[in-house]
């Protein structure tokens, strides 16, 4: 807990915010690409975010405020504790536990803020987020618990560092496929990427929690926004895809990751809220209890390999 | 100063209350307050005496740690719920009564976990079922009273009956032991445990028998549906744990059938507990009213705690713990806001209520502290807890449990956030605008309240001490700490690196969001209505149906009360028939037992 | 569906004596009623299965100084299209609601109202505005009024500078 | 204030000029005939994300507001309504001459005539709505005026401002309406 560990922990948040909002602006030339449309420069999310933190802004309230930082704090937190090759801001705060927790913090921080503006869209988007995370987290926690149970740590750094000694054949996309499948499935919930993003659907709900924030609160959400996708996507890369022995490797792996979310979200259409719930407590929940089950019962790809 | 001080105030305390509120209300209210903090003090003061036994006419007590940790437990919820008798006293109709049972229920309870053998233990279990029973009806309906009395004589019973059957089998009462001679084969070790632990299934408000939770807890008085669901479901807890560690339970069932490595009846109750977390938490998203929604997900945290208690191991057993208290305080809490707020505008329906947070700020922040820990969300003691109780059902790979703990506790972020939304925030309705803040007395139990839950969730090493010297007397491995950090085979928590991290990041947002121009403050209801003009602020507040579209999913959901009740009727009907078979006039049926009667006589000759 | 046509202006000659009818394209038959027949016509015509009243409107015929409304009914079976036309006279334009025959008609009685000035008593709603809001001027669809002054008068005209610019080849 | 004369600008707005002149988020309120020229201004063809700019579901989040064609009396109490609750710096853009002399509708009763007495207009853009070939140059337009912080409806707006709800007051009557559609 010395100086050194915050001044490397803040910069390792510049960091994830310039990687990460660089990719979100390559991924939107990409997405144009899709649409047969040449798209916006690499750097526009940077000029986005920078043109709404210089207007001037509104305000409904100490806990509209208040909400806004909360969240921007909480995720910030959760950034710090992401293990990426090697390199941890602070020892042993990489627990799986703790980072889809303090998460937590950065959605009751909006969700908080989004219903003190007093919009009757900000509540019903903010009820609608709350759903949807009801329905994707869950089938991905079982799937990190059997991680935890056959791996033995609930730390996500050692996680990476077991699949990287197995070697390439070792990543967990391998050794439990099905996991990886619902891990990828959830992600799209996470990113609230198109198939489950009716929370902030812009045409039906005013752009649900969003409704109320422009100028400096609204910059502060779409870097709230960059960095929590940063967090989910480099959860997804260490646990699943064997995490990046060097910063190089962890950046390709991710925009991959990044891109084929991307993709896919470009071409699916928009569930509605309760079509979600019912959609991840069919598949993706009994993929995840099947491959819990594989791997508590005959181990397969976990103690036993081909 | 020694246990039986603290037990003769109380009960001295509790009597001299009914004539003293007789004389005069308050002085009733404030006898209720400090009885209560002497109580809490006083177990502070006799710490260090543990292990000593007490003898009083043919009571017996002996003060052991895991007694000392469920007493401090209630004592901290009584001393607190009891500040807010003071504004509450003249709103009922027998304010004597309850003053006594109110003290009285509190001495059953502390007396309860020091009871050395099994009489005192009924004697002061059936003390506390009674008082509560008592003070229940207060409220606003009579039926629920019945039905919690119902239900929590079933187990009472059942746990008589199998004290009765242990002290046949091995002659002695005292509890540890009696446990320890008991040698019987599995089956009918299975039977005593199970009618033990019956009493704490009713208690706790597991599956079949939680339906007396949300009716007793949402029409209690409001200043005691806090101990209700803060204390007394603990009650049920402690019973939990007698039947798990005092009785042998993991060694008499050692070659009974194993499901993933756990004997098969504690694995069954670990299913119980996952259906009550899963329908406490599906049913308190669609509660209307804050107090039986708080009810609901005291529902589902009973699971929580018998799931922990249930492993007696090194890591879901401390959570267990950790979440008792935990839980017993973020509950309190958060139905004491509500009580604030019902003294404040008279109702606790979500839907009549809105925008409190621009009169009742303290109280606001009070509810969102309590919720983030009953939601389990760094940094409070809520997230400790079940981050315990989680990494031991990922050790021992309990998919079907695990599946149930997260959707509690992700379920659990829906309805924390409906009141905070539907009650705090949103607009505020004209017919509340000169609402003043709670009284002075209402806002000092819930901020130490909030101070515990804050102080306990960065610094957890305070209560889990306590817990460790309980699992060292219960003989498992207790749970290792190092510096404030929980140090265990699978994970690594450090609850204050968390929060000073947290406490980091917010300091960058903070400076980000000062660094840039200051924003004009609107009023709320400038707000985006696509254009149109509504000047009215209950139509553009969002609480009724928060959640319409989840809750369509399970509308019709089949409901344990209309079971029973169906249940009921069924018995009726036999009734009724056996009825008319034996006490009808008609000839008929006299007739009929006339030829029975010979039938059986002829029958009996031939086959003799 | 001729005979259709055919014995619906048998019947209505026979009844009500309406001799001269129109049909300017298949299936369409105009005719006049007077006002004091008008609400025996149209629960008549609603009796013989014209259900639906798709409209009132009113036309301004401001050198007869009258008002003339024309109700357009529907007849789902036969797929007739009926439009009853009555005068109404111009300076003090009173006539009958018929919410009891065609409930439908309230917010086009309310309609003609707010833009003709025609009262239909009975129905107190259609004393109240519609679209218009905040007006407080004349009625807009009244053949005298003028909206172009209306328009001048609220909004203003851009005032363009009229002297043109200098000649070419000037300096 | 003429745009012309340059008065020493801040550094923070400076900076802000730069930023704001490449991402305009365009408020998503289509008032007029011109509306349907935004779908293909937006799309494939022409694709406005290139500048940068992009629909925004609310005035709140919106930066630039356009009066695309014909403006109703009752449609302008509803853009006041909205402009005002546009953040600072914003910008409007009038589509076509129905904004500039009231366009074919001049002798209409319920449309306004003059645009610019109730709203500070920063860009007409002339065509009887005009193509996405003319939209794209008007933004680009905008653009660079904007990064030379030549641009300011919004604080012509702020100083005379009574002088513009005056006008709107002759027009509009009254911005907020109370009837039974609106209680």
């Amino acid at each position: 807990m010395t100086i050194m560990n915050f001044v490397a922990a803040f910069l390792f948040v510049l960091g994830a915010f310039a990687f990460q909002t660089s990719i979100t602006g390559v991924n939107r030339k990409i997405m144009a690409r899709l649409q047969k449309r040449r798209g916006p420069k690499w750097y526009q999310q940077f000029l986005d975010i920078f043109k709404a933190l210089s207007k001037s802004s509104i305000s409904h309230g100490w806990v509209y405020d208040f909400g806004v930082i909360m969240a921007l704090g909480g995720i910030m937190a959760t950034v710090i504790f992401i293990p990426i090759a090697n390199f941890r801001a602070f020892p042993n705060t990489d627990n799986v536990f703790i980072i889809s927790y303090v998460l937590a913090v950065g959605m009751l921080g909006m969700a908080m803020s989004a219903s003190g503006s007093g919009n009757p869209w900000a509540s019903i988007g903010v009820g609608r987020a709350l759903t949807n995370m009801l329905a994707y987290e869950v089938p991905f926690m079982i799937v990190v618990v059997t991680m935890i149970y056959s791996f033995n740590t609930a730390s996500i750094g050692e996680i990476a560092e077991i699949q990287q000694d197995l070697g390439v054949l070792g990543w967990n996309m391998f050794r439990m496929p099905l996991g990886t499948i619902v891990a990828l499935i959830s992600l799209q919930g996470m990113l609230g990427k198109k198939p489950f993003d009716s929370f902030i659907a812009p045409a039906e709900i005013a752009s649900g929690p969003m409704v109320e924030y422009g100028g400096k609160h609204l910059g502060m959400l779409f870097i709230l926004h960059d960095l929590s996708t940063f967090i989910e996507i480099s959860l997804i890369v260490n646990l699943f895809f064997g995490g990046g022995a060097t910063f190089l490797e962890f950046g390709i792996k991710y925009f991959v990751v990044y891109t084929v979310a991307n993709l896919v979200s470009g071409i699916m259409p928009r569930f509605k809220i309760d079509q979600a719930v019912v959609f991840f407590y069919k598949f993706p929940l009994a993929a995840a209890l099947i491959q819990g089950f594989i791997v508590i019962f005959t181990g397969w790809g976990v103690t036993k390999w081909l | 100063m020694n246990l039986l001080s603290i037990l003769a105030i109380l009960i001295i305390g509790g009597i001299a209350g009914y004539f003293i509120t007789k004389l005069n209300k308050l002085a009733g209210a404030w006898l209720t307050v400090l009885t209560s903090l002497t109580a809490l003090f006083m177990l502070f003061g006799i710490k260090d005496q543990i292990g000593s036994t007490y003898e009083f006419l043919y009571f017996t007590f002996e003060l052991t740690q895991i007694g000392w940790y469920f007493a401090f437990v209630l004592c901290l919820t009584y001393a607190m719920s009891a500040f807010y008798n003071i504004y509450f006293m003249d709103k009922y109709l027998y304010p004597n009564t309850y003053t006594m049972l109110y003290i009285l229920s509190l001495a059953g309870s502390v007396g309860l976990f020091f009871a050395k053998d099994f009489i005192t233990f009924f004697v002061f279990w059936e003390l506390v079922v009674w008082t509560s029973a008592f003070i229940i009806p207060l409220g606003k309906s009579r039926k629920s009273a019945y039905i919690y009395y119902v239900v929590s004589s079933i187990g009472s019973m059942a746990t008589l009956f199998a004290i009765l059957w242990v002290y046949k089998l091995t002659g002695s009462l005292v509890i540890r032991e009696a446990f320890s001679l008991l040698d019987v084969s599995t089956w009918t070790a299975i039977f005593i445990f199970g009618l033990f632990i019956f009493a704490g299934l009713t208690k706790i408000g597991i599956y079949p028998f939680h339906i007396w939770l949300p009716l007793a807890h949402g029409s209690a008085p409001h200043t005691f549906s806090p101990i209700l669901s803060g204390g007394l479901v603990k009650l049920g807890a402690y019973v939990a744990y007698i039947s798990v560690v005092l009785f042998p339970a993991y060694d008499a069932f050692s070659e009974a059938w194993m499901i993933f490595g756990v004997p098969a009846p504690i694995y069954f109750l670990m299913i119980l507990g996952a259906i009550s977390i899963i329908i406490g938490t599906l049913m308190a998203i669609r509660q209307e009213d804050a107090k039986k929604l708080l009810a609901y997900s005291s529902v589902a945290n009973g699971g929580y705690i018998l799931i922990g208690i249930l492993m007696v191991d090194q890591v879901t057993f401390a959570g267990g713990l950790l979440h008792l208290f935990a839980h017993a305080i973020a509950s309190a809490t958060a139905f004491l806001t509500i009580a604030a707020i019902a003294y404040r505008t008279g109702t606790t329906k979500i839907s009549e209520l809105g925008g409190m947070i621009h009169r009742m700020p303290i109280t606001y922040t009070v509810y969102l502290i309590a919720i983030i820990s009953m939601a389990g969300i760094p940094p409070m003691a809520g997230f400790v807890s079940k981050w315990l109780i989680l990494q031991g059902l990922a050790s021992k790979g309990l998919l079907i449990i695990a599946f149930a703990a997260f959707f509690g506790s992700i379920g659990s972020f829906m309805y924390v956030f409906r009141p905070l939304a539907a009650v705090f925030l949103g607009q505020l309705a004209p017919k509340y605008d000169n609402l003043k803040e709670a009284p002075i007395f209402m806002v000092i139990p819930m901020v130490i309240m909030t101070g515990i839950t804050l102080f306990i969730g960065v610094f957890p090493k305070f209560v889990l001490e306590m817990i460790m010297k309980v699992q060292v007397e219960a003989g498992i491995t207790a749970v290792t700490m190092n510096g404030t950090a929980i140090d265990i085979f699978n994970g690594y928590l450090d609850a204050y690196h968390v929060f000073v991290i947290f406490g980091f990041g917010f300091f960058i947002a903070l400076v980000l969001f000062l660094l840039m121009p200051k924003a004009r403050k609107v009023d709320l209801m400038d707000t985006y209505t696509s254009a149109e003009f509504i000047y009215t602020p209950e139509l553009l507040h969002y609480a009724h149906d928060f959640y319409a579209p989840f809750e369509r999913l399970y509308e019709n959901h089949p409901s344990t009360l209309s079971l029973y009740s169906k249940l009921s009727l069924k018995l009726k009907e036999i009734g009724l028939f056996v009825d008319y078979l034996m006490m009808s006039v008609k000839p008929a049926t006299t007739l009929l037992w006339i030829i029975l009667f010979i039938a059986t006589v002829s029958l009996g000759g031939v086959l003799s | 569906m001729t005979n259709s046509m055919s014995n619906l202006k048998g019947l209505l000659n026979k009844h009500y004596q309406i001799s001269e009818f129109e049909e300017p394209i298949a299936m369409e038959l105009i005719f006049d009623v007077r006002n004091d027949q008008l609400l025996d016509v149209l629960a008549f015509m609603k009796s013989i299965g014209f259900g639906q009243l798709s409209l009132l409107t009113c036309i301004d015929w401001i050198e007869k100084n009258e008002f003339q409304l024309v109700y357009i009914l529907m007849n789902w079976d036969s797929g007739i299209h009926a439009l009853v036309r009555t005068a109404v006279d111009r300076d003090n334009p009173k006539f009958r609601t018929i919410e009891h025959i065609y409930p439908g008609v309230k917010y086009y009685e309310r309609d003609v109202h707010e833009f003709f000035g025609v009262e239909f008593d009975g129905n107190e709603d259609s004393f109240k505005h519609l679209f218009l809001e905040l007006w407080e001027a004349d009625r807009p669809m009244k053949k005298d009024f003028d909206p172009e002054a209306y328009s001048e008068k609220k909004y203003g005209m851009r005032k363009y500078r009229t002297e043109f610019p200098r000649k070419i080849g000037g300096e | 204030m003429a745009i012309g004369d340059k008065v020493e600008i801040k550094a923070w707005e400076k900076l802000g000029d730069f930023f704001r002149g490449r991402s305009i988020w365009m408020m998503w309120y289509c008032t007029g005939c011109g509306a349907i020229e935004m779908p293909p201004t937006m799309t494939s063809r022409f694709d406005m994300e290139r500048l940068g700019m992009g629909p925004m579901a609310t005035p709140r989040q919106a930066d630039i507001l356009l009066i695309t064609g014909y403006l109703s009396v009752k449609t302008l109490r509803r853009v006041i309504y909205s402009y005002e609750q546009m953040q600072d710096p914003k910008y409007i853009v009038a589509f076509g001459s129905c904004t500039i002399n009231g366009g074919i509708y001049f002798d209409s009763y319920a449309t306004i005539n003059k645009l610019d007495d109730y709203l500070p207009i920063d860009m007409y853009i002339a065509g009887c709505m005009p193509r996405p070939e003319a939209i794209m140059n008007a933004f680009n337009e905008l653009q660079v005026k904007i990064r030379n912080n030549e641009v300011d409806g919004w604080k012509r707006y702020k100083k005379n401002y009574d002088q513009y709800k005056a006008n709107q007051m002759k027009a509009v009557g009254e911005v907020f309406v109370h009837d039974e559609f609106h209680e």
